[in-house]
Order: structure tokens, then sequence, then C-alpha cells
């Protein structure tokens, strides 16, 4: 199309256009806001959040918050429930508000087990049992005053005076939102903008620990910084995709990719033709989703963005945000670019070798319980790809169902972290654990049992999340991967047996930490892991069924 | 009648069983009822030959099945007895003789406050025995085999707080386990061949087997004989085997348990008769095993061990018989008869003479006890004219018999066996007249003579443990332990006579055994009279050097050949170097190879990927920058990796 | 729909775990009697178990099946043959007297917090080591027999770590650290292992597309299993190696000695006697019945590793200083034995090793608790420091004999007819193997030989001068075995008429017959 | 003028910006070299929107300097944070947490 009809194209939207032209009427768009009530609920909810941050007195904002957060995450989740059981899983499955957002069996799954790591991470967030008591109130694992210098008079002042950032849950909210339309996402930009929109909270979240500061706000740069250059790659990947098919709409570019697209007008004939752009594209949009999901060698922030970030925060980004990016990342590979499997299968072969061996061998050296989870769940990462390249619908609802695991394993194994506490704040450092099974014999059970299904031992989730992924694999052809994936669970068992056996069996050191009480809400949060750790890993079929119907795309 | 088998076997079983669970409460009565269930079980026997005289030569034979023991599939091994000629005659020499040093060992025992296991071990012993010799398939033999292997090795070390004891225990059972090699080759050998490993079946269809296999499970069957019968190569435990009581060395390492070799060879005659390469083997160990031990013999100065020797070469005779197929089968058996009653004899005086000399061996401080000790002197002696063969006492039948049968053997191996049986004959006569004079004879050199014992090493352990130092008080033994030496004296006189008349022995045996009458090249008188002659020779040897002049208490130096006759022809010391030495290196370096090489490559790899780990650890070095190169890095990889796919 | 029964045998001891673990901390002798009681009912439920398999019948009995993990393929099917009947029984034969022999080895030290409950974690977790060793035992199919295979390894990995010999060379930090490196050390030989088992598994599935035995049989039978030689022969070896690890066999054999000499007595006995013989086991059901191509294919290796096994175990035990190290080589010589009769694929051989899996545990269990008793008197594993304790202790010594001889299989103890079944099978198909093998009868003899000299006979040494003899509760577990140590050697067609009939099947999956003799004897 | 022309000069900057990121040390300066990518971006989305004719590219342009201005907020947020702490902005100087 020339410059001059380009032009013509404004003026003719400026002057009164004759009728029938396009864009002569403007016909509002549908918003099915029935189908997006999951979002909007969460987004409302985190709107609502603001104002009360702005007019709720001070002392009732934490009770306030945190209800409008909580009845907000269940509502999303009835809603998704009910989107399921009327079928939009299934039968019903469909593309909504004008092709941004798709309804379907994948993101209703994944949405859903969003929600509920989040509610579990809203628990821990809540959680003001675990430190001390300061001057008379209650604090939780957040600053008193994000805002000041750590060590500042100002702080204290806020410490005194009592001061809590309860901005953390509307952020979180926002947070819940964009992950929940990430993997929901159905165009390129929404892709992108979901993807900020749970991004840049997470960024601020990280920042606002209230021990350990500087190392919060140093995670918080980190992350900052690195996925703002990731997410520009990202962007950059889908300037090059739209060149090449002239539309960011997943459907339409799958079309152009298939080649079964009709009216090709001379300019998408000349950008079809150019391959580069289509894989350079690709290529950049892989990067920044595996950026998110942390794969090898896009994983060198999750090391000490785990670490720094506040356990809680770490917690629900490593279960939360894992889930999303890889909802989005099977999108995209399975309606976007199913033309290019045999492009884009080998090249991610190869990342999820390098992640299985690299996140496991790392792992093995690490000092800080908190690094040695992040090396763990890049390794696992590793893992959920192998599933990821099976490309068979099978791998679909295996990754789902991996994902459904993991994520509880995840936050309940950070939420007993969050328990393990020295006079320093949380004694992450494995020395520290020494003995902790001597000392109180519960936690360390509660705590073996997560490490066990991290290292995917029998009748825990992780085995059974495990065998389906890698079955999955093999019959998808990629007995190689399950070999490494075998070889790999083997180097990282080695890590996990070596975190039980200081625990079990090296005598308790003298100026050991305390393990606290915690609150109701920790409890929960950690039983929730228990419970689903062990029931996916003994009674797993129901699940199963639900990932299975669930692992269709709708396009 | 045949019902009785079992309880043959029951009898004794029942009284180790009770002895050994009983507790100290029966140390009492042990002993009695000890000796009562030897006694019974020789009576059942004695019943049994009764019945069995009874009936024709042909159906003899008496066959007892309790139950299946080992079935699978085609193998199939019942727990089954048969007791034909051969076992009885065996059953009659066990029991007789085993109820006699029951008795004796009453006596011999009485100071021991561990006597009522003596007496369990002993009935052990016996039911073992028993069975070994009544089984009617090679493998309840084999179960038979290892419990008096056993039972040896209870007996041998009964005195475990001497460490010569117990590592002579040890060596004994090892050494057996070596020819058990032997014997358990031989019986899967059987298996494979026959489809099974009963004596019927077995013996009856063995002409039908290949030669090859047939030779193959006789030189097996011939190790497993070597090592029971302490036959050369497997010779070596038997001399350590006098650590055990005097009674044991009687009962089981002169008259029954080492003579189960010649019993297992015998008993699978028919197998050696169509494989004869076996047989010339059989002839070749027996022939060099009579002149070792007799050698042996003459060196020891360890009256236990010198009569030890003298029964090696005494079993080598019975070998080479038994190597000689139907014309030697029944003289090896009657010669093992004779020589249970006086090789018995002489170990229960020699015991007799300990007994009165504070547990001397060193027959270098005897001397002239004929006056102290009459009654073991007698008997003593008639068992010594009996083995060197003196005219009309048992050896000499038996063992001429042997002699002529030797030269039968026909053609060159038939005169070098036949020499080596005469050659053996003056040896014996040599060393046994020996020991006669050194004991008996000549000054009393054990008087005021409680010097430092001598630098004979076999005898130090004694010396250390019972050698006491003061002068000893020769004096004749209790009834109990003399009565024993009597009865077994009136055998070892008689009973060669008893059986050699008429081939009364060979016709008895003749239908397990077939019996054919040797033919030797030169005439039987001629050969009876070499004999003679040869025995004189020795007699007057020994005389010349131990009757004439004194003998030295601390033993003269003595030539190459005896200085190595004294340390067992230096066969201990080969074993030494070359087994224990050799095995202690191999273990050592396996462990070293166990831990440094087969766990070393394991940790290995364990530590490099550890290594690897720290290596890449550095990698993550905190700088956001370097971070973002990784990213910068992959991207440009993962850009490349999809346009080189493309492209190929 | 029956009673459960083969469920029900293994859901006992784990409430019985369940149920022992609850026990509050003061409660401890309530705890022992707990576990005694729940390990005693499984034993009775075991003999209905027995009493109910009829030797003659199908293949499988008792069977049960219900759906479980229908996306894996995966069904909760159990069913015992004569194998797993004689397994299982010896299993639950066992553990009351493991438990009764480590009656006081958990007991909690002074210095202990009075929170932490050892006792009832120890006896809980050998009740569930017993369910999941049982289960697997059951298993028919392919699935739920690895997931109990792998999941076993954890109780068992806490009981060899958390419960240390008190009688240990050095400083309480040393014994420690010596003590989680066997227990490490131990997990990740079993769990490398088990994870190339899962990729093999995993292979499984893709191929049959079921993890049920039947099926595969079935589909075996019906031609329509479409195996490729090479893919057969990988997942033998997948397969293979974890039973190789457990087993254990040369060279995966260096963990045992380590776990079996650090752990406390009774769990050495679980792990030898028990827990091992889930691999050889399993070699028998699994790769012989899954993969008879790639077995057979596989034989001659595997042979020359177990005549490995049963020769450099033995020359091992007898340069070992340490009791307990010592009987660990021991059993690796004997699992050579076993692993030896398995592939010999002859009807004596498996027989054989059948019941060499049965008498091994009794034989060990015997040697190695008598020894256990031994140790706790004297406080050291190391031979050189004892000495004539058959002066002070001669039922200890008796006892310690008897188990000693049956290690070196003497006829009239249990070990002697499978050990011979095991040569003579072998013999029957390999004569030269055979004749390598029989020289481990010699080694036995001498290293149990030697270590009776050393530690039982000579001077009576003036550390175990004043050692007390057997009590009644070490009685009780040393003459049951020797009883049935003697029964067994001298009656063991009880064992055989149940062993056989599975044999026969074994031999049908591989189909084999035996090789016939050269002339058929006149009868 | 040929639109392609822009592409190439938006994969020069981008390529620009990613170099300044990895070679700067100062937050600001390496934020601001992001923003430099993103802007990069737009850009190649215009062009690409003029070759196709159609508005979806500028669609995007528009969301992203949105996304850009709200990572402006954010971004200065933690980095003056981490400055006031440290009184330096360096990235490099933010490296407790490694290995």
């Amino acid at each position: 199309m020339s410059a001059t009809s380009v032009h013509t194209l404004w003026t003719s939207l400026a002057a009164a256009p004759p009728p029938g032209t396009p864009g002569a009427t403007f016909d509002a768009p549908t918003i099915e806001y029935a189908q997006l009530a999951p979002i909007l609920i969460v987004v409302g909810a985190a709107v609502l959040g603001v104002l009360a941050e702005a007019f709720v007195p001070r002392k009732g904002r934490y009770y306030v918050q945190l209800f409008i957060a909580v009845v907000a995450i269940a509502a999303a989740f009835a809603a998704i429930i009910g989107l399921a059981t009327s079928g939009f899983a299934t039968t019903k499955a469909q593309i909504v508000a004008e092709g941004a957002i798709a309804v379907d069996g994948p993101a209703l799954f994944l949405q859903g087990t969003i929600l509920l790591a989040s509610l579990v991470a809203v628990f821990t967030f809540a959680e003001r049992r675990l430190d001390p008591v300061s001057h008379g109130n209650r604090v939780d694992s957040f600053a008193a005053d994000a805002a000041a210098v750590p060590g500042s008079a100002a702080e204290k002042a806020a410490v005194k005076a009592g001061f809590a950032t309860t901005e953390v849950f509307p952020l979180a909210m926002f947070a819940v939102a964009g992950l929940l339309a990430f993997p929901a996402a159905n165009d390129l930009l929404t892709l992108f903008i979901a993807l900020e929109v749970f991004s840049l909270p997470l960024y601020l979240l990280c920042a606002v620990a209230r021990r350990k500061r500087l190392m919060s706000q140093e995670a918080a740069v980190k992350y900052f910084l690195l996925g703002a250059f990731s997410s520009a790659f990202l962007l950059f990947g889908i300037a090059l995709l739209y060149g090449y098919a002239g539309s960011v709409s997943y459907a339409k570019i799958a079309d152009v990719v298939d080649g079964t697209v009709q009216q090709i007008d001379p300019a998408l004939a000349g950008t079809m033709g150019n391959d580069a752009l289509l894989l350079i594209g690709m290529a950049m949009i892989l990067m920044g989703l595996l950026f998110k999901v942390g794969a090898v060698p896009f994983h060198m922030w999750t090391p000490d963005v785990y670490q720094g970030a506040p356990t809680p925060v770490t917690g629900f980004m490593a279960a939360a945000t894992k889930v999303a990016a890889f909802g989005a990342l099977l999108r995209l590979l399975y309606v976007v670019l199913p033309g290019l499997t045999w492009d884009w299968r080998p090249v991610l072969w190869g990342v999820a070798i390098v992640t299985m061996l690299g996140g496991a061998i790392v792992a093995i050296t690490q000092t800080d319980i908190k690094r040695l989870l992040a090396y763990s769940s890049i390794a696992h990462g590793g893992f959920i790809l192998a599933g990821v390249i099976a490309a068979t619908p099978d791998g679909i609802s295996s990754v789902l169902f991996y994902l459904l695991a993991y994520s509880f394993v995840t936050i309940g194994a950070f939420a007993v972290v969050t328990l393990v506490r020295d006079a320093g704040g949380e004694a992450t450092h494995l020395s520290k654990w020494a003995g902790l099974g001597r000392r109180s014999p519960l936690v360390a059970a509660v705590f073996a049992v997560f490490l066990l299904a991290f290292a995917g031992i029998p009748l825990t989730s992780g085995f059974s999340g495990k065998f389906a992924v890698f079955k999955a694999a093999a019959e998808g052809g990629a007995g190689v991967l399950v070999v490494v994936g075998v070889l790999s669970s083997a180097i990282a068992a080695f890590f996990y047996i070596r975190v039980i056996v200081l625990m079990f069996f090296s005598e308790p050191k003298a100026d050991g930490p305390t393990v606290a009480v915690p609150s109701v809400l920790t409890m929960a949060a950690i039983g929730v892991g228990v419970a689903v750790t062990l029931v996916l890993g003994v009674a797993p079929q129901y699940f199963l069924d639900l990932a299975g119907q669930a692992g269709t795309f709708v396009r | 009648m045949e019902n009785l088998i079992a309880l043959l076997v029951a009898a004794p079983l029942l009284g180790a069983a009770v002895l050994l669970c009983g507790g100290r409460r029966l140390d009492r009565a042990g002993h009695w009822l000890g000796t009562l269930l030897a006694a019974a079980s020789f009576g059942i026997g004695a019943v049994l030959f009764f019945d069995m005289v009874g009936k024709d030569a042909g159906d003899r034979a008496l066959h007892q099945k309790l139950f299946s023991w080992v079935p699978v599939a085609d193998f199939q091994a019942d727990i089954a007895f048969q007791l034909d000629q051969l076992s009885m005659t065996f059953v009659l020499l066990i029991t007789g003789v085993g109820t006699l040093i029951h008795v004796y060992s009453i006596g011999y025992m009485e100071h021991d406050e561990r006597r009522r296991r003596f007496f369990g071990y002993l009935n052990l012993f016996l039911a073992a025995m028993l069975l070994l010799v009544v089984a009617d398939n090679y493998l309840l033999l084999y179960f038979g085999w290892e419990g008096v292997g056993l039972a040896s090795y209870l007996l041998i070390g009964f005195w475990q707080h001497k460490p010569s004891a117990a590592t002579a225990a040890k060596k004994a059972f090892l050494v057996n386990r070596v020819g058990d090699i032997g014997l358990s080759i031989a019986i899967m050998l059987m298996f494979t061949t026959f489809g099974t490993f009963a004596f019927g079946p077995v013996l009856g269809a063995a002409e039908g087997a290949s030669e090859g296999k047939l030779t193959a499970i006789g030189l097996m069957l011939l190790l497993a004989a070597c090592g029971k019968s302490a036959q050369v190569p497997l010779q070596s435990w038997l001399g350590d085997a006098m650590e055990g009581p005097t009674p044991v060395s009687a009962l089981i390492h002169a008259a029954t348990m080492v003579t189960a070799g010649v019993y297992l060879i015998v008993r699978s005659g028919a197998i050696f008769n169509a494989a004869p390469d076996a047989q010339l083997v059989v002839t070749v160990v027996g022939a060099v095993t009579l002149l070792f031990g007799a050698i042996v013999g003459c060196a020891k100065d360890d009256i236990k061990k010198a009569l030890a020797g003298s029964t090696m070469s005494q079993i080598g005779y019975m070998i080479l018989a038994a190597g000689l197929g139907p014309i030697g089968y029944a003289f090896a058996i009657m010669h093992l008869v004779t020589h249970g009653f006086f090789k018995a004899g002489l170990f229960l005086g020699a015991g007799s003479v300990m007994h009165g000399m504070n547990d001397e061996v060193d027959m270098r401080k005897y001397g002239g006890l004929r006056k102290y000790m009459p009654v073991t002197f007698v008997t003593f002696g008639l068992g010594y004219l009996a083995i060197i063969g003196f005219p009309g006492l048992s050896g000499f039948f038996s063992k001429d018999k042997i002699i002529e049968a030797a030269f039968a053997a026909g053609g060159a191996q038939g005169w070098i066996l036949g020499a080596a049986t005469l050659l053996g004959a003056g040896l014996t006569a040599f060393y046994m007249t020996r020991v006669m004079l050194m004991t008996f004879f000549g000054e009393e050199r054990w008087r005021n003579k409680a010097t430092a014992s001598p630098a004979e090493p076999d005898v130090e352990p004694a010396a250390q443990t019972h050698g006491s130092h003061s002068e000893p008080h020769p004096h004749e033994s209790p009834k109990s332990m003399t009565i024993p030496m009597i009865v077994l004296a009136f055998g070892s006189v008689f009973a060669g006579g008893f059986f050699a008349i008429g081939d009364r022995f060979a016709n008895w045996l003749a239908p397990v055994t077939r019996f054919e009458h040797p033919h030797p090249p030169i005439s039987v008188p001629v050969i009876t009279g070499a004999t003679i002659v040869v025995l004189l020779l020795g007699v007057a040897a020994a005389y010349l050097q131990y009757g004439r002049k004194p003998v030295p208490v601390v033993a003269p130096r003595g030539s190459l050949l005896t200085r190595a006759a004294r340390r067992d022809l230096l066969q201990d010391d080969f074993n030494h170097v070359v087994l224990v030495r050799g095995g202690e290196h191999l273990t050592r370096s396996l462990v070293y190879l166990d831990h440094s090489v087969v766990d070393g490559v394991v940790n290995g790899t364990a530590a490099s990927v550890g290594g690897l780990s720290g290596r890449l650890r550095k990698l993550q070095n905190g700088y956001a920058r370097s971070y973002a190169v990784s990213m910068f890095g992959g991207t440009a990889i993962l850009i490349a990796a999809t346009l080189l796919m493309r492209a190929v | 729909m029956s009673f459960p029964l083969l469920t029900a045998t293994a859901v006992l001891p784990a409430a019985g775990a369940i149920l022992t673990a609850a026990v509050p901390a003061a409660r401890r002798t309530v705890a022992k009697w707990l576990a005694l009681l729940f390990s005693l009912g499984t034993l009775a439920l075991a003999a209905i178990v027995l009493v109910r398999f009829e030797p003659g019948g199908d293949r499988y009995q008792l069977t049960e099946s219900h759906s479980w993990i229908k996306d894996f393929g995966v069904r909760y099917e159990l069913g015992v043959d004569g194998i797993g009947v004689a397994l299982i029984a010896l299993t639950a034969l066992l553990i009351p007297f493991v438990i009764m022999a480590g009656w006081n080895d958990a007991d909690p030290l002074e210095t202990q917090s009075k929170r932490w409950r050892p006792t009832q974690g120890f006896f809980a977790l050998i009740l569930m080591v017993e369910a999941m060793v049982i289960l697997s035992f059951e298993a028919t199919d392919v699935f739920l027999f690895y997931i109990f295979f792998e999941a076993m390894l954890i109780p068992m990995y806490f009981l060899i770590g958390g419960f240390g010999d008190r009688a240990h060379a050095g400083t309480d930090e040393a014994a420690a650290t010596q003590r989680s490196y066997a227990a490490v050390k131990f997990l990740l030989y079993n769990l490398v292992g088990g994870l190339i088992m899962l990729a093999a598994v995993i292979g499984l599935y893709v191929v049959a597309g079921t993890f049920s035995l039947s099926e595969i049989a079935e589909m075996r039978a019906a031609g329509t299993l479409e195996m490729s030689t090479n893919v057969e022969r990988l997942l033998f070896l997948g397969f293979f190696f974890a039973f190789a690890v457990k087993a254990p066999l040369w060279p995966l054999h260096t963990w045992l000695p380590n776990a079996m000499g650090e752990a406390t007595t009774p769990v050495a006995v679980l792990i030898t006697a028990v827990v091992d013989k889930v691999g050889t086991f399993a070699m028998l059901r699994f790769c012989l019945q899954l993969f008879p191509e790639a077995s057979k294919w596989a034989t001659p290796v595997v042979l020359v590793l177990a005549l490995v096994s049963i020769v450099y175990g033995a020359l091992l035990a007898v340069g070992q200083r340490d009791i307990k190290r010592l009987i660990a080589y021991a059993s690796i010589s004997h699992f050579g034995f076993i692993i030896l009769g398995i592939f010999a694929m002859t009807s004596q051989g498996q027989s054989g090793a059948t019941l060499y899996m049965v008498n091994h545990g009794l034989s060990t269990a015997a040697l190695m608790l008598v020894a256990g008793f031994l140790i706790s008197r004297r406080g050291s594993r190391l031979i050189a420091d004892y000495g004539g304790v058959q002066k002070v202790a001669p039922l200890l010594a008796g006892t310690f004999l008897i188990g000693g001889l049956a290690t070196l299989s003497l006829p009239g103890l249990a070990p002697f007819v499978s050990e011979f079944l095991v040569l003579v099978g072998v013999f029957a198909a390999y004569p030269v193997v055979g004749i390598v093998a029989t020289t481990g009868i010699v080694l036995a003899a001498l290293y149990v030989l030697v270590l009776y000299q050393r530690t039982m006979t000579g001077p009576v040494k003036a550390e175990v001068s004043g050692m007390p003899d057997l009590k009644a509760r070490e009685l009780a577990v040393a003459v049951p075995l020797i009883v049935l140590l003697i029964g067994l050697g001298v009656y063991p067609k009880p064992l055989t008429d149940i062993v056989n009939p599975a044999i026969t099947h074994t031999m049908q999956d591989v189909n084999k017959q035996d090789p016939k003799p050269e002339v058929e004897a006149a009868k | 003028m040929n639109p392609v022309n822009y592409l190439y000069l938006a994969a020069l900057l981008f390529t620009i910006g990613a170099a300044g990121v990895l070679i700067r040390r100062n937050a600001i300066v390496v934020f601001m070299c992001v923003e430099l990518m993103l802007n990069a971006c737009n850009l190649s989305l215009v062009a690409f929107s003029r070759m196709h004719g159609n508005l979806d590219g500028q669609i995007i342009a528009f969301f992203t300097m949105v996304v850009a201005a709200a990572e402006v907020v954010v971004g200065l947020a933690i980095i003056v944070s981490l400055f006031r702490a440290r009184h330096t902005a360096s990235v490099d100087d933010a490296s407790l947490m490694k290995l």
C-alpha cells in the first residue's frame, strides 16, 4: 500500500465518510463481561484497594485490604468455576473482547491455579505473628515505610508509629490481574500489556522487605532493569512479528504462518516472504517469555531476586509467575506458531536441557535456602519445558498438571522458610537449619515433604507431575529429554537430600534459629500446600482428568 | 526291619541334641547318656547285622525312604537309606569302636568341665558318620560328609582356649571344604549325566555314560576323598588335627572319619571300573600318600603326630587298593576295618601314656614306661605288631593282600605299585618300632629332665598349656580306659585272620563291590616272604638307631630329609607362602581396590559434578550487567539457532 | 469382591506405623509393644495368605484390581505367585525379630530434648518399610511396583541416617558424619537406579500402553506387542540397573557395606534380609517376564558380574576388620549366588534362587542379630577387640557359630539346599560358571571360620571377660531363627512346593527347558 | 522514502540501547537505554504499520508509551530509594547477592 493511500486513510477519517467505506460507522466493541469477570473482579478489587489506601484510617487498612483481597480472589475463583462448569473450558470455549482474550480450557485452568496460589500467597502476605511485636503493634514482613532510608530516623519513626505498607495488597491484586490476563492473552498487544501489568507491581513488591532492606532493594533493581530489558526484547519481537503478519492477533498470525490466509495484499506478500522477520521475531518473543519462566540462560535474575525479595513475595512470584508465563508460552507455541514447530522445537530442546542440568548442578553448592529453592525452580522450569516441547495434547495437559502441583509445593516451601527465624529475621543460611528436625520435628517433617515433592519421590505431587511431563515428552518422541531429565533429577535429589540430612541428622547448634509459631493464616497456607502435595501424589486422577479436559486451546 | 535304619542314626542324634541343648543340669549324667545311646546304636546295628546274615547274599540290601528332601523338577533328592553289606561293615565298625571310645572318654575327660559337650559332639559325629554310610544317594551322603566335618571341627577345636587348637580346627574344615568342591561338582556332573544322583540308578547306568564324563566324576570323587582322608595333596590338616583330645584322634582321625574317602571310592566302584584313567590316578595318589605319610611318621617326635603320619600312610594303602578295582575293593575295606582296630588301639594307648605323663606328647621325654603302665604296654604292643604286619595278626593279612593286589595290577604299573607298597611296609615297621622303643624301652628320660621343651615346633603349644615342669609320675590308667584298649587289642590280633580265611570278608562284600582274585605276576608266597623280609629290615634299622644307642632328649638336627619330614615335608610352608600370604596380599589389595577404584569412580563423579557446580556458580557474580550480557548472548544464540534450523 | 487380604497385609503395618508414631514421648515402652503387636498381626495375616494360596492354582492368586490413575494407565493390581508368597512370609516373619532385637537400640540419650521421640520414629519407620516391601512383593502392575520400590527408600534412609550404631569408633561427630554419608550414599545409589528405571518405565508405557503384567502378557501372547529388539534391550537395562543397585550386584555394591556398617544391627538386617530381596525378586518377576529375549541376550554379562560378586564379595569379607562390614560383604557374595541362579534359566537355578532369598534372609538375620548382641556388649565393631568370648558366653558363641555355619551353607541348614540348587542349576546350563561359583563355598568357610576363631576362641580378652551371656529377649530372637534354619534345611519341601509352580511359569516366560541328562538313568 | 530504512534505524537504535544497558554503570542511564530500546520498538511498529497500512502498529506504539511511562514511575522509585540508601546509583555496587 502506498504512502498516499495511508494519507487518504487519515483524511477519509477526518472528512465525513461516504457510507460503506471502512470505518464509516464506528460500531462499539462488544465486551463479554461475564467471560471477563475473573479479571475484572480482581482489577476492581485492586482499584478499590487503592481507594482504601487513600480513605480508610491507618488502623483499619490492614483488615480492609485483606478482606478486599480475599473476597475478590474468592469471587474471581468462583467466577472461574462458574465459567468452567458452564462449558467455557470445553465446548463453548471462545475468544472475547474483540479477540484480545481467550476463554478456554488452559486459560481457565491456569487462572484457577493462579487464583488459588494467590489466595494462599495473600495469606502469607498477611501473616503478622512471625516478627516480634514492636512498640505494641504486630508487624508483617513488609517495611513500615518503604520510602524511608534503611536505618534512618524516619524509618524508626515509622516503625514506632506502627506504619505498615498495606499497599502490598492492591499491588498484589494488580499483579494477579496481569497474571490472569497473561495466559489468556490472544493477541501480542494484550500479551505485552499483561506482562507489564504483573511485572511492575512485582518489581515494587520485591523492594519492600522489612528486614534486610538493602538486599530487598537490590533485588528490586536487578529484577526491574533486567525485566525491562527483556520486555524490550519481547516488544521488538512483537514488532517484527507484526511486521511479518501485518496483525497482532494470534489467529491472523497463525493463518499467515500456516499460509492459509485469505486476501493477501502486496505489502503482506512482501513481508510474508521474509522469514527472517518471523524467525527473529519468534526468537525474541520466546526470549521474553523464557525470561519470566527463568530458563537458562535467561535465569540469572532468579536467585538474586528470590533471595532478596520478601519471602512471601518470593513464594508468590515463584508460583504464580511461572504458571502464567508457561501458560502464555503454551498458547504462543500451540496457537500462533504450530506451523513453525520444526523451527522452535530443536531450540527449545537445547534450552530445556541446559535449564534442567544447569539448575540442578548449580543448586548443589548453594548455601542459602532461598537461593537453593530458586535454582530448584529453574530446574523445574526445565522439566516443564520438556512437557511443552512434546507438542501434543497430552503435553499441554501434563504441563497444566505440573504447574498446579508445583505452585502449591513452592508456596508451601517458602511459607515454611518464613517460620525459621533468628535475631536477624529469617535464618535462610543452610548452616542455621542444622538439627531443625530435633528442635521442631513437625516443621522439619513438613519441609521434608515439600523437598521430597521437589525431588519427585513417588506418592508426592512432584512425582505425578514429573511422570506426566516425561511421559508426554517420551510419547512426543523426546526420549533424550526424558533421559536428561532423569539424570538431572538424580543430581537435584542430591541437594534436596542434603537439606534433609542437615535438618534431621546433624546436631542442632546452640545459637540455632527458633521456629516461630505462625497465625492461622500461614498455617492454612502450609496446610493447603501439604494437602495438595499429598492428594496430587496419591490420587491425582481427578486433576489429571481436569487438565486433560482443559487441554485444548481455542483459536 | 528296615525301619531300624533311621533309628540307627536317630539314637546318637538324639543324644547330641539332648546333651548340647540340655544345659548344665546334665553335666553329671551327660557322659553316661551319650555312651548309652552310642551303645544303643551299636545294638541296633548288631540286630540288623544278624538279620542281614540270615538272608541270602543276593537280597541283603535294605532300603528305607523317610521323605522327599529337595524336589525341584528333575532334581529329586530324598532322605532315604540303603543298608547293604558295605554299609553294614561300616555301621558295625563305627558304632563298635565309637562305643568303646565313648567308654574310654569317660575316664579320659574326667577332669574337663565341658565333658558333657564333648560327649554331645561325639554323638553328633556318630550320627553324621552313620548317615554318611547308610545314605542311598550322593546328596545325602554329602550331608553326612559335611556333618562329620563339622563334628571333627568342633572336636579338634574342643580346647578352644588354645589358639593352636582353634587354628587346627579351622584348617581341617577349610581343607575338607576344598575336597567338598570335588564332591559337589561330582554330584552336579552325575545330575547332568544321569539326571539323578541316587546310588542305584547312577551306578546301574554308569557304563552307559561317556568315559570322559565318568573320568571327570571319578577324579572329582577322588578330590573329595583326598580332602576327607588326608591324602596328598590335601593331607596337611591331619597332623594339626592331633590338637584334639586323644579319643577324638582315635575315633575320627584314625578309625572312622578319615576312612570315609575309601568308602566313597569303593561305593562308587562302578564308576571307577568304567574309568581306568581315574583309577590310575587313584592308585598313584594312594602310593604317594602311603610313602609320604610313612616318611613323616619316621621323623615326628610327637607320638600322636607320628601315629597321624602312620594313619595317612595306611589310608594310602586303602586308597591304592580301592584304585585297583574289583581285585582291591574288598581288601581296601578289610584293611580299613583292621586298621580301625589297631590304630584306634594305638591312639588310645598313646592317650593313656599321655594321661600318665601329664599330657606330655614328646616321645623324647618318654622311655622305659613298660613297667609303669603294663596294660597300656601290652595292648599298644599288640597294636604295634598288628600294624607292622607281623605274621598272624590282623595287619599282616590285610596289608599283605593289598600288596598282592598291587602287584597284580599288571604291567609296569603293577611293579611300581607293588614296590611302593613293599617299601611302605618297611617304613611302617621302622617308624612303629621307633615309637615303641622310644616310649616303652630305653632309659627313663622323663626323670628330672624337666628342662625347657625341645625345639620341636609341633609340641610347643602342648608344652605351654600342659607341659608341667614338675617330674611326672607315670601310672596306669583307670579301667574305663584300659578295657576299651584291651577289646581293641583283641580285634587287632584276630580280626584279620577271621576275615581272611577263605576270603570270607571278600565274599561278604562281593555282592556290593564285586570281587575278583588278584593274580600277581609272581607267586603269592614270594610276595609274602618279601614282605616279611622288608618288615624285619625296618625293625632292625629302628632297633639299631633307637634301641642300641640312647635317645637324645633334644632332637638332633638330623639330615635334610629328616628336617623336611618334621615339617611335613615342607608342605605347610608351601601352603603358608603361597596360599596364606598370597591370599592376604590378594584380599588386602582388593580392599584397597574396592575403596579407591570401585567406590572412587562414584565419589569421583559426585566430586566432579560438585566442582562443575562450583565453577558455574562463579558466573552468578551479582552484577546485573553481566546477567544482561548472558541474556543478550542467549537471545543472540536463540536467534542464530532458529535461523540455522531453517537454513539446514 | 472378597476380603482384600493382600491389601490388609500391607495396610496393617502401615496403620501400626502411624499409631506407633503417635505415641507420646514419655510412653516409649507402649510404642515398642504396639509395634511388636502390629508386626505379629501382620505375621498372622501373612500366614493366612500362605494358607489361602493354592500352589497348583492360577499364576497370580488373591488378586485385587482397581482403577487408580487412568491417565497413566496405572491400576491398583495386587496378586501373589509362589515367589511373592514366600518372600511376604519371610518379611512378615523377620520384622518381629528385628523389632525385638532393636528393642532398646533407639532409646533417646539423656542429652537429647524431651520432645524428641526417636523410639517411636524408629519402630514406626520399620513398620512403614515392612508395608512398602510387602506391597512391592504383591504389586502386579509395574508402575505400582515402582512407586513402592522408590518410596521404600525414604523410611530406610531415615532408619540408616537417623539411628546410628551406638558402637562406633571415634567421636560422636565423626560417627554422625559417617552415618549420614552412608545414608546419603544408600539413597543416592538407589535413587539414581530408580530414576533410570523410571525412564524405562515410561518407555515401557510408550511401547505397551499399559503397566499391567497380565495385559502385557496377553499382548505378547497375541503378538500385538511390537517391541523392537533394541527397545527391549534398552528397557531391560533400565530395569535391571535399578534392581542390580538394590540387589546389590558388583560393581554397584559399595553402598551396602557403609549402610550396614553404620546402621543399627536390626536395620542392617532389614536392609540385607528384606529390602534388598526386592531387587532380586524384581529381576525374577519383571526383567524375565517383561523382557525375556533381552534377558537371554544379557545373560552372559550378568552371569560374569554375578560370579565376580561371589568371589569378590567373599574375598573382601575375608579382608574386613569390622564384623558388620564383613557380614555385608558376605551378603554381596550371596546375592551373587541368587542372581546367578535367576539367570541360569533352569528350574533348579531359579527355585534355588528363590529359596536362597528366603534362606539368606533367615541366616543373615541370625548371624547379624547375634553379632549385634555381641557388639552391643563390648561396644566395638572391630574383630580385633574380641577373643575367647566362647568361654564367657557359650550361648552367644553357639548361636553365633550356627548362624555362621548357615552362612557358609552347611548341609542340614537351610542355605545349603538353596545354594546347592543354584549351583546345580547353573552347572547344568553353564558348567564352567558353575565350577567357578563352587569356589565360593570355600571362601565362605574361610571368612566365617576366621571371624569365629578371632572373636570367640583363643584366650579370653580382658575387655570381654565380664561379658554376660544372651538374655531371654535375645534368645527369643536367636532360637526361633535357628529352629527355622534347621527345619528348612532338613525339610524344605513345603517351600519348594509353593515355589516350583511359579518357577515353571517363569521358565515358560523365557521359554526355556531344563537341559536333559546325557543318559536316562535306569530307574 | 522506503519505510524499510526506518526499520534499519529502529534496529540500530535497539542495538545502541542494548549496548548501553550492557556497558553503562549508572542505573538511570541503563534505564534510559531500556527506554531507547522501547522507542526503537515503537519506531519499527509505526514503520510496519505504515507498510501494512493498518493502524494496529500505531495503536501499540501508544500503549508502549504508556507502559514506558509507568515503568519510569516504578523504576525511578526503586532506583531513587536505592540511591538514597547507598548514595550511589551504580548498578555494579548493588551486588550484595551473588554466587
